[in-house]
């Protein structure tokens, strides 16, 4: 990719790490929705899908709404179902 | 820990992360003051046999500042919602042995069942919503992520705090 | 405090009445092993204003053998009903400052669910049908013996377990 | 009472001892029921008459059922509503 190409960063953890291999990956990114970005996500990384369709999405340090619009630029991290307790 | 206004009540001196070991005493002593009737402390532990796989031992990670964030809404709200006295959660992260505590809640109130309902409303949602995952490490070697079926709730009261800070 | 037959765990180590400020913590160290995956610890305190009359003190008396006999019974059926690891109360007796602890109640379970459940309802029973009274100390030197509208149970399966031991 | 007259050796507690102005009573005894014995203390002490009513009894270390024959001798508590915990 080209180096002014926008992207997001998006910052994994759990079993969504463990299953792309990294805990965090810049994803190019012409912006779209929470649910847009799980789709991009989930194509470069079909591995992780079982997990990702059921995971939620944060901006910085909150939940965001799946039809909420995410900037390029953003901090995202995926919040697979989890286990705390 | 008094009442006080939503939002001073909304802060992050009632929820804390940590990868020492846990003093529940201290978190139990923090929540009550004289006007508590009841206090209840809930301590989870890694239990030594999980599902008849022996489990070595857990380890925890998070999103740090998401879970402390979730975490500080989710303490407020049960205050609001329960009329408690005081309120407060400590979450163990890191490597965690059999035996030793990887959360402890408290909460106190007028009366008891506030407490006894606060203490298991906030492990309920603790549980759903807060950013932290559990690892499994079993004696051969392997490890486990443990991920239930159900993403955490991102359009509840607690997110709608944190969205009006 | 393992499991065992109904015999051996129908006995007094579990309960205790003292004229000494409880030990909340030793308590719940006490009920706690590894097989447990959650323990709660109840303590019920003095407040210093009840029903809108400052109360300067509580004193407890009990029919101590009796209390004694009839916590035992509760704890042994708590294990049974509730298949806790461990259980146990404290109850203090004489004179109990503003925000002192009355009592503590502590049980751990496999999973959280049985320990709170087992916790609340050993408090009600307690309650309900253990022979220990308070009384309330005011100000002015005034002093007022609370009693409620219901005998305590003398039917139940406590008793039962008691007259045949 | 002559020093033969059967007895059972009654212990209160809370208000009923506050209300009685004692914590221990002989009670004459020919036998009979729990039920019977709560008639002969009401009798005997009117003014804790609204304890009384709602009391339990105790035989030595366990509770009594209201059919239960109390025998002459008996180690006796009267257990108003309790207030502990």
């Amino acid at each position: 990719m080209r180096d002014d190409t926008p992207t997001v960063r998006v910052t994994m953890f759990a079993g969504v790490a463990e299953a792309v291999g990294t805990r965090s990956v810049d994803v190019p990114w012409n912006g779209g929705t929470v649910v847009d970005l799980r789709t991009a996500i989930t194509t470069m990384f079909p591995v992780a899908e079982p997990l990702l369709s059921r995971s939620a999405f944060a901006l910085g340090d909150r939940y965001a709404a799946a039809d909420e619009r995410v900037p390029a630029g953003a901090d995202v991290a995926i919040i697979p179902p989890v286990s705390g307790g | 820990m008094p009442h006080g206004t939503l939002e001073t009540r909304l802060n992050h001196q009632d929820v804390a992360l940590t990868r020492e070991p846990i003093d529940a005493k201290a978190l139990l002593s923090a929540v009550t003051d004289v006007t508590a009737g009841g206090s209840v402390l809930f301590v989870g532990s890694t239990r030594s046999q999980t599902a008849g796989a022996m489990t070595t031992c857990l380890t925890y990670e998070a999103h740090e500042p998401l879970a402390r964030a979730v975490l500080a809404a989710l303490v407020a709200e049960a205050r609001e919602r329960f009329a408690l006295v005081g309120c407060g959660v400590v979450h163990r992260l890191g490597e965690v042995a059999a035996g030793e505590a990887s959360i402890a809640v408290a909460a106190s109130a007028p009366h008891r069942k506030e407490a006894f309902a606060a203490t298991e409303w906030l492990m309920d949602r603790i549980k759903r919503d807060v950013p932290i995952w559990k690892c499994e490490h079993s004696p051969d070697g392997s490890r486990t992520w443990v991920h239930g079926d159900m993403p955490p709730n991102t359009s509840g009261r607690a997110a709608e705090v944190m969205t009006h800070p």
